[in-house]
């Protein structure tokens, strides 16, 4: 196998040369604690700073509001239980959607069993959060709402100026998960009314193991990590400093191709998806129509099973992923396409598909093409495809 | 994650299909788990003369069919019937732990089908004897270590 | 300035070129997420897993034990606060000593806010916690032991084996810190009764941001970052792939190079000591004679105090570090330092100088020549030393 098509941007990116270029010398040269008051631990203490400010640009924040952190993970751990753990004495309910990330429902799971009530709301068959029941969800336990910015499995884009203005006429905190939204849509915290956001530097084209996360001015919350008195004594540990200067740089790419970015995936990712429609039956588009990522691509076909797709799918060189149960290992599809009504069939038969920066327009034609015959090979071997092809 | 054998029988299964008037037809697993499995058997003077398999599932799900029906062709029934999940994982090089189940299908699509031909012929088959048929493997499907 | 000096290696050390070497295919190239079905994800799994491999060959412990974590304090938070929500059925009492890092000492004072009960054993001169005082420390509320295993100020090992024996008699969990033993002292688990363990990798030649922990199996603890499945469910998050890569050859190369690192270092080491001892008065060694970090050298010089003495080595290019309140910018010195009974007039003069496998003997030389001059500087302008002058 030596062609190579990545379509699972959305699982994670390549870093950029001009990411790595100016990681490389903090490596071996200005290794230098950042902590540290001789010289060249101030070197590594400015880099910091310059991509502290790269990021708060990138996101219409205050560079005193960004803080760097061990990836998106932690940042959604720390959002969620730091937040939760400060704000106990003024009650114990939260509210979150059924189409979050695992890094936010889990959490949400573990402080349950500590005693506090989450509300997880319903999505429509889009994947959209209905504001209404948002708003009938918030009671005066309520202290915080999260609710994700972007899904990483159906591209849906939530209305988060909305909940926002919600949130803060009730006083209640919001924090949402932008994990997905940099660099695939603007972001302008100044505009929204969002009090914590947190995003990872791999899904754009920046280092694996690094986070950011936005925490606006007077937000009560506790560290989670606890320890030295590194980023301004909220979040302990001595900084990876290359990969907060590779996540710096990778967040100003992202704001400075921003437009061009999202033509060139959006055209890419509407010829895949009418690829796929004009040429295979039994299929659906899932998430938003127009209210979407602009590199996401996610389709149930009927009558196979996201894992064997995928293993074809890689045969020939294609590489994306799938909600499907086999693929993760777990008793059941996806939450996210459970959440937005599909039978537990259908789900099984998903397949994401994610755009990048390095995508071709030949790639599509090709990935179409050998989709074609995958899928109809796997179908002739399905017995449940047996009863359909008569009606045809 | 799958060994050469399984890849080579997930790409080029053998034995996909239907019979016609097959004399013995069996199917396990659900949509809803994600896996089906079918098998189609000829069946002449108590020996296997033919399979074909209908497999809806993930990668080993196909594989452990394919190896399956080679491994059943040419046997008798109640060889057969003695094919374990074991052997089947075996012939395949080895399966990864959360895939087991899958193997887990096939043996039960082979022995399902036998009992269909048995039924039908109002047939004792030994090592049949107590067989019931099921159509849920699944407690096979969680592998996860605990958290703890 | 153009030479320079790193006497600093405790706080950080320069990634080596073998372990920067085997990282940089995973930036660009092997970029796949380690969770993914295709080929290129699996590739990246399988790195990870040769980490782990070489991470717990260096350690003597088994793959299956050995976790990933962002650095080595969100090692020492999940250990501590996992073992604790873990076990307060069993429990709230845990015992620590007063000389640990920040990032155990902070969060065992988060945790009494939380309801657990701390006790901080004292240490002698040298560092040293007393087995006598341990043993009467624990009671039936007691869930966890947690004493460092090499201090990073002033290097004092603790007699680890025998607190594990301890521990293990009275059925509690012990957890030790052992950022600055890994590469530094002999580590066996299996000769050990430790139930969990950290590393942090900067500390070793390879990359900031990155940790390990190793977690006997069987022992009850709660995750610390939730989400995903990565690291067999027990800490969630895309993983650090190639900060992950560089651990594993560091560690590798840390174990392989044990016996002529330790030597290199130590001999140099000695030679400061002497230099330092022999040249300048009033000046008192800190941290344990024998039982020591093989690198480390913490002085105390009377009459000055710590970050003029560093700013001074800075300007000849000599990079060190102080237990200094100046330095850190809080109120009182070192916690360390204060333990071991140093008054404030003389912990406000300490200088840890730590040697690395890049050090040089002319280095030495070049230290103590300037350490000469500029304490001798630094005391001429000191008010406190007039009364002594006369008297010598
Ligand atoms: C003993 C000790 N524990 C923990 C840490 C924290 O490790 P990290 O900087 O990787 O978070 C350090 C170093 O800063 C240390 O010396
Ligand atoms: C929406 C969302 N949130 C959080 C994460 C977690 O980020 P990380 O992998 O950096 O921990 C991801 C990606 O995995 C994501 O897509
Ligand atoms: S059919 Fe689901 S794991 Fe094999
Ligand atoms: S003398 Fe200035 S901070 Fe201590």
């Amino acid at each position: 196998m030596n062609k190579r098509i990545y379509l699972d941007y959305s699982a994670t990116t390549p870093m950029k040369k001009e990411v790595l270029d100016e990681m490389m010398p903090y490596f071996s040269e200005k290794y230098g604690n950042p902590s540290s008051i001789y010289s060249f631990g101030r070197e590594a203490k400015q880099a910091i700073d310059v991509a502290r400010d790269r990021l708060a640009k990138a996101v219409g924040a205050s560079s005193k509001e960004i803080f760097f952190t061990g990836g998106g993970s932690e940042a959604d751990n720390w959002a969620i239980k730091g937040i939760a753990y400060a704000n106990r004495n003024k009650g114990n309910h939260i509210i979150t959607s059924k189409i979050e990330h695992h890094a936010v429902l889990h959490v949400c799971e573990y402080l349950e069993k500590d005693g506090f009530e989450v509300t997880y709301l319903d999505v429509d068959e889009y994947g959209m959060i209905d504001l209404e029941q948002l708003k009938e969800a918030i009671t005066d336990k309520t202290i915080l709402i999260t609710i994700m910015y972007v899904n990483n499995e159906i591209g849906t884009i939530q209305p988060i100026k909305e909940i926002g203005k919600i949130a803060k006429e009730k006083g209640v905190y919001f924090h949402t998960d932008a994990v997905q939204a940099l660099g695939n849509i603007p972001i302008d915290i100044k505009e929204l009314d969002v009090d914590i956001m947190n995003f990872s530097a791999h899904k754009i084209y920046g280092p694996k193991g690094v986070g950011g996360i936005y925490i606006r001015k007077g937000v009560k919350i506790h560290p989670f990590i606890h320890g030295g008195a590194q980023e301004r004594k909220r979040r302990a540990g001595t900084e990876n400093v290359p990969g907060i200067v590779g996540f710096g740089k990778a967040a100003e790419l992202a704001t400075q191709n921003l437009d061009s970015h999202i033509a060139h995936v959006k055209r890419l990712r509407d010829k895949l998806i009418e690829g796929i429609q004009n040429n295979i039956d039994y299929v659906r588009l899932n998430g938003h129509p127009t209210e979407r990522h602009p590199g996401n691509v996610n389709f149930c076909f009927e009558f196979i099973e996201g894992e064997s797709l995928l293993l074809s799918l890689d045969m020939v060189g294609i590489a994306g992923s799938s909600g499907s149960a086999c693929t993760s290992g777990s008793l059941d599809p996806s939450h996210v396409l459970m959440a937005i009504g599909l039978t537990h069939e259908i789900a099984h038969g998903s397949l994401r598909l994610t755009i990048g920066d390095f995508t071709k327009e030949e790639d599509i034609d090709y990935v179409v093409e050998h989709l074609i015959t995958i899928v109809d090979r796997l179908r002739q071997m399905s017995p449940l495809y047996e009863g359909v092809k008569g009606g045809k | 994650m799958y060994s050469e054998k399984v890849m080579d029988h997930f790409t080029n299964p053998r034995n996909v299909g239907e019979i016609e008037n097959a004399d013995g037809v069996g199917q396990v697993g659900n949509a809803k788990c994600g896996d089906i499995m079918k098998m189609y058997l000829k069946i002449e003077d108590d020996t296997i003369v033919d399979v074909k398999f209908k497999t809806f599932g993930c990668g080993s799900a196909i594989a452990t069919s394919s190896i399956a029906t080679e491994m059943i062709i040419g046997k008798s029934v109640e060889e057969a019937v003695g094919l374990t999940n074991r052997a089947v994982v075996e012939a395949l090089d080895g399966l990864p732990t959360q895939k087991i189940h899958c193997s887990v299908l096939a043996e039960q699509a082979v022995k399902a089908a036998i009992y269909d031909y048995a039924q039908k012929n109002n047939l004792v088959i030994k090592g049949l004897e107590n067989y019931k048929p099921v159509d849920d493997v699944h407690d096979h499907h969680d592998h996860d270590e605990d958290e703890e």
